[in-house]
């Protein structure tokens, strides 16, 4: 199974964990009772910005935003400062950091200073609990997708501060928003993911991706409208561009960061991206089988493999960005409520159904295959169905004018001409 | 027991300085929670008093003002000037400068529909893809422009009697390329906005004007035009020769401001149309009569207007036989296609008047003037 | 092509439709008198004849002694254009009757003219300075507009709106 | 709980969720009273999580953070005297004693109980147990809950609708 490299030993580069676990253990022995832990903390959390943070958010994540982005907009995106200018988020950032950070007159200072800190909190602790690697996660804990959903209902509420304490009529209008918007996609989002935890029969990341290494299958085939509903969701959760109506720069002028500048508008703005890749992690995580890739992660070590699939799932958040408009809020909500909830449940209902059946048969192997294959078209025909059902008939738009040769008074719209 | 929950109206300034008020317009909404109850307008942030200065200079003198109301289409508002002028002078132009004014004007309305078409959809939230796509192709516009006359926004190109210069040699290679390039531009932009859902649920029914509305507050152009109203003034009333090229007037059907757009997508096809005809029968000879440069027109007053990409707009000249004008007035067709906005953005939400605003393709330098 | 009508040609659909509301008419335009010129406007504007139901261009014109106000109206099935005039006599407080009751569009251009002539238009819903700010002073488009203010020469000085200096430093019109 | 972390835990989280808890009734502005009322529902998340219930520590942050305050964040928002202040009420003094006498009671029950002590956490405490347990014991409870929170629905609904708008459906 191992075929060029000697599995559980510090020296595998596969597994980064036995490293640390190493070097931990060894200091340990060295130092009194509990220093070790402090100081673990300290590097981990220096080595985590400077390895992680740093090439994963700010260098793919801002420039590569920017770049992608640029070349859907046909043109060049940042190329000026360092190699093919990838130093330009750093750039950015020390021009941010110089930047006078203005308060309001009448603004609630203290809860606009705080809301940024605690914006950023979350999008740290997020990655505490997604497994990038065999043994690579930071706390294995067992209800860690509860986790995950917990920490990540933190940063509503930082917006909801920010936009209230600006003093500032678009800031509300964005608070207002993303309070109702919030509570409207939380639902979907958890019954999305309840498809996937009945299927698997866990709350723990780490057994979704145990599950499907043991099945050999993604949850994305066994779940495909769970994925759909949770990328929707999330957009909307993290106010990427087809939902981002409550900074929606067109109608609100940049909603509840209408008055932040300097470097409490770049927290924000760069843990914007930082919540969009841990949620791409996450979804990695759990609906494409994590670090595992049907046998490759034998061969390439596991966190590459996982680091592929985020940022795969972090550019379809770019791709939309870059290609959709944006609804309007009362659609929005709406569309949570009268279309992702009830798909939501009938997807529940289903793969508790397959649940029941699946385990009858003492969980067959090729039994989840069928149900993948049933699923997939249960999806589609599911999705079609309620859209006929709430009354949408694309036909009735007709994308060209009428045209006339004549100019003459108002033409009726069942007259030719 | 009531038990309704009432919010507070309040009233919050869409503009002067916001991204979708394209330059220093102002609208003061009263909303109640999201919806628009009342909106008022606030201009003249950009009012530079150019019919009051266009009396005191010469009728050569005053077209590089006309660059500076519409922005966008400098081209347009040269001609229109200029046709006032020699309506009231009674002077002839010959046919080889009619027929590089209209390919000029129509280079122009493409140019202006796709800064129209592109802010409109970053109006419905596009990030910025549509308006760069359409950037693109406008600097295209913009070069042979700059070939032409030297400028790119503020050209200055049209005299009185005819252009100020001949065609340069690099020209006609040049609109043959944009007439080839155009169209498949058209389609994706058709195939990127025309047939997106979320692009239709934003702009169908939002902003609908009935056609007795459209008509009733003097609206003109792709406005009216999208309301269903068959009126160009390039057929009804046409100037330069547009009677000898072979064009359509797109029509809407609702009024909405789903149809201004489809209708602007159309009108940029048949004007690519009419350039390639003006192109293919370009005649020889003079491109300008010559006219004396301190123009005395006699004693009179003319209205003269042509159909502006942005609507009709028109030119009213009194003269006193002086060498400048004795009333210089300029029918703005974005400052009275604003007319209406108050009825289209009541009812819906800040977001529809945002959309509603966007429509109507409004220049503030016409505007305000 | 669009037919321009001529001064008679509008007075007599004027005349036809509303009699006794035509002043004198010239080559190019027909005047109306401004007690009823909205009752006429309105009745060129239903009659299926006329068809003059689009208000083009609203526009006022400073002549010394008096003001006109200029109505270009067209119809789109019939496809000519009509111009008409009202005068308002007086420079203190011209007024005519404010056509908003009959098109909608006239409003702000009856606004405008009102912003930079000080014409009064008597019925008009919300007359205010449109383009200027409220207690601007003076009126833009007027002829002695700019010799308004301490007697100043135009292009020179200063604007209306600054409170002239002490000591002029330009030439004062006698 | 024992080891000097755990207890330390302890010590902050009671910190923050006394000082929050105090807080909730002593800001003037109802904005700061609800984001302190969130603080406090962390604080008790972290007990929670200390008393190795991890799942209902995480159910208490999704529920009461992430549901229930910004809930209430938004009633506030709605609510057009919002931007008053709370803190004229003539209510203070019988409050104040009225948190006396309860405070009095729970010492006194705190102080008066035997509370049995136990070495190690509990088994099955996880979610699987819970759901077991919900599901099969405590079953009818479960469904009553449901059907008055389902009920609390539905009246919310009702009270909120305007007139305008039951004409609107009436019509329909």
């Amino acid at each position: 199974m191992t075929p060029f490299l000697v599995s559980d030993k510090w020296y595998d580069i596969r597994d980064l964990g036995n490293l640390s676990r190493e070097i931990l253990e060894a200091a340990d022995r060295i130092l009194p009772f509990g220093v070790v832990y402090v100081l673990a903390a300290l590097i981990g959390f220096v080595a985590s910005f400077l390895l992680f943070v740093l090439p994963s958010q700010l260098i793919v994540g801002v420039y590569g935003e920017r770049r992608i982005i640029g070349r859907m907009q046909s043109r060049l995106g940042p190329n000026r400062v360092g190699p093919f200018g990838l130093l330009q988020p750093i750039a950015d950032a020390i021009k941010l950091i110089q930047k006078e950070a203005l308060t309001p007159t009448r603004a609630d200072r203290a809860v606009m200073y705080i809301a940024p800190i605690i914006f950023v909190m979350p999008a740290v602790l997020l990655w505490a609990v997604i497994p990038f690697g065999e043994n690579m996660v930071i706390a294995d804990i067992p209800v860690s997708l509860m986790y995950f959903l917990a920490v990540s209902s933190l940063p509503v509420i930082a917006t909801f501060m920010a936009g209230w304490s600006a003093n500032n009529k678009y800031s509300l209008f964005g608070a207002m928003r993303i309070v109702s918007m919030a509570i409207s996609y939380e639902s979907p989002l958890v019954l999305a993911l309840l498809g996937a935890v009945v299927m698997t029969g866990t709350i723990s990341l780490s057994g979704m991706v145990a599950w499907a290494d043991e099945f050999n299958i993604w949850m994305v085939f066994v779940q495909p409208l769970a994925l759909v509903i949770y990328f929707i969701c999330v957009s909307a959760e993290l106010n990427r561009t087809p939902v981002d109506i409550a900074e929606a720069e067109s109608e609100i002028v940049a909603g509840y960061l209408t008055e932040y500048s300097g470097m409490k508008w770049g927290l924000f703005y760069g843990m914007d991206i930082g919540y969009a890749l841990a949620a791409s992690g996450f979804a990695a995580t759990v609906f494409l089988g994590g670090w595992t890739f049907f046998g490759l992660e034998q061969w390439v070590p596991g966190w590459l493999i996982f680091i592929a699939k985020t940022h795969l799932f972090y550019f379809l958040f770019i791709w939309t960005r870059g290609t959709l408009p944006r609804l309007r809020a009362d659609q929005l909500m709406a569309f949570a409520w009268k279309f992702l909830l009830p798909l939501g449940v009938f997807n529940l209902l289903i793969v508790s159904t397959e649940r029941m059946l699946w385990s009858e048969q003492d969980y067959a192997k090729g039994l989840i295959y069928v149900f993948a294959l049933v699923n997939i078209i249960l999806s589609v025909a599911l999705v079609y169905a309620w859209a006929r059902f709430n009354g949408y008939r694309p036909e009735r738009t007709p994308t060209r004018p009428r045209l006339v040769k004549q100019a003459g008074g108002y033409i009726p719209v069942g007259e030719r001409s | 027991m009531t038990g309704i929950i009432k919010s507070e109206p309040f009233v919050i300034n869409i503009g002067p300085q916001h991204p979708s008020t394209h330059g220093v317009f102002r609208i003061k909404a009263t909303v109640d929670g999201e919806k628009v109850i009342d909106a008022e307008m606030v201009m003249g942030y950009l009012h530079r008093s150019m019919e009051k200065l266009a009396e005191e200079r010469t009728y050569t003198q005053n077209i590089p003002f006309t660059d500076r109301t519409d922005y966008l289409s400098s081209m347009s508002n040269n001609l229109g000037y200029c046709l006032a002028v020699e309506k009231l002078a009674g002077i002839e132009v010959p046919p080889r400068g009619n027929a590089i004014r209209v390919i000029m004007a129509e280079l122009q309305r493409l140019a202006s529909h796709c800064m129209a078409i592109g802010a409109f959809a970053n109006d419905t939230g596009a990030w910025q893809t549509p308006v760069m796509w359409a950037f693109r192709e406008r600097e295209k516009i913009l070069d042979i422009f700059e070939v032409t006359s030297g400028a790119r926004l503020t050209c200055n190109y049209m005299r009185i009697g005819g252009v100020a210069f001949d065609l340069r040699p690099e020209f006609e290679p040049m609109v043959r390329r944009i007439l080839r390039d155009f169209p498949p531009f058209l389609d994706e932009m058709e195939g990127l906005l025309s047939g997106n859902e979320i692009f239709i649920a934003r702009t169908r029914g939002v902003g609908v004007l009935t056609p007795e509305m459209a008509t009733n507050a003097s609206l003109s152009g792709p406005m009216l035009r999208g309301s269903g109203i068959a009126w160009d003034i390039r057929k009804a009333d046409p100037y330069c020769g547009y009677e000898q090229y072979d064009f359509d007037i797109p029509i809407g059907y609702n009024g909405d401001s789903y149809d201004r757009f489809i209708v602007r997508l159309e009108e940029m096809r048949q004007s690519l149309k009419i350039i390639q005809q003006a192109l293919d029968g370009l005649p020889g000879g003079p491109f300008r009569t010559e006219v004396p440069l301190a123009l005395r027109p006699p004693k009179g007053e003319a209205y003269a207007r042509i159909e502006s990409p942005r609507g009709e707009l028109g030119y009213y000249l009194v003269s006193d036989e002086g060498p400048s004008p004795y009333r210089f007035h300029i029918r703005p067709p974005s400052f009275i296609n604003l007319s209406a906005l108050k009825e289209m953005t009541v009812g819906g939400t800040v977001a529809d008047a945002i959309v509603v605003l966007g429509s109507i393709d409004i220049v503030v330098g016409e505007i305000d003037r | 092509m669009t037919r321009e009508l001529t001064g008679s040609e509008a007075a007599a659909l004027a005349e036809a439709l509303v009699p006794g509301s035509v002043d004198r008419t010239t080559e190019t335009a027909c005047y109306l008198k401004p007690d009823r010129l909205v009752e006429t406007l309105r009745a060129l504007r239903d009659d299926p004849d006329a068809n003059l139901v689009h208000l083009t261009n609203l526009c006022g014109v400073d002549y010394w002694d008096h003001f006109e106000v200029v109505y270009h109206i067209q119809s789109f099935e019939k496809n000519h254009l009509a111009c008409f005039k009202v005068e308002a006599w007086g420079r203190e407080n011209p007024e005519v009757p404010s056509v908003t009751p009959v098109f909608h569009g006239a409003w702000m251009q009856e606004c405008e003219a009102y912003d930079l002539f000080g014409i009064r238009f008597a019925g008009h819903p919300n007359l205010y300075r449109i383009l200027l700010w409220e207690g601007y002073p003076g009126w833009p488009l007027r002829k002695d507009f700019l010799a308004m203010p301490g007697g100043l020469q135009p292009g020179l000085g200063e604007f209306a709106g600054v409170a002239p200096r002490q000591e002029p430093p330009v030439k004062v019109i006698e | 709980m024992e080891g000097f972390g755990p207890s330390l835990a302890f010590w902050v989280l009671a910190a923050l969720t006394l000082v929050a808890a105090g807080g909730v009734m002593v800001s003037r502005n109802l904005l700061h009273a609800v984001l302190f009322l969130i603080l406090t529902f962390i604080g008790v998340a972290g007990f929670f999580v200390l008393l190795s219930a991890d799942f209902i520590a995480m159910a208490q942050v999704i529920i009461y953070v992430g549901a229930i305050a910004v809930l209430v964040l938004f009633a506030v928002l709605l609510t057009p005297r919002s931007g008053r202040d709370n803190g004229e009420t003539r209510w203070a003094l019988p409050g104040i004693l009225l948190a006396v006498c309860l405070a009095a009671i729970f010492l006194f029950v705190v102080h008066d109980t035997a509370w049995n002590t136990v070495d190690e956490a509990p088994a099955g405490l996880d979610a699987r147990s819970l759901g077991t347990a919900l599901l099969t014991t405590w079953v009818v409870p479960f469904e009553i809950a449901s059907v008055l929170l389902t009920a609390a629905l539905v009246g919310a609904i009702m009270l909120t609708r305007s007139p305008e708008e039951e004409a609107e459906d009436a019509l329909v």
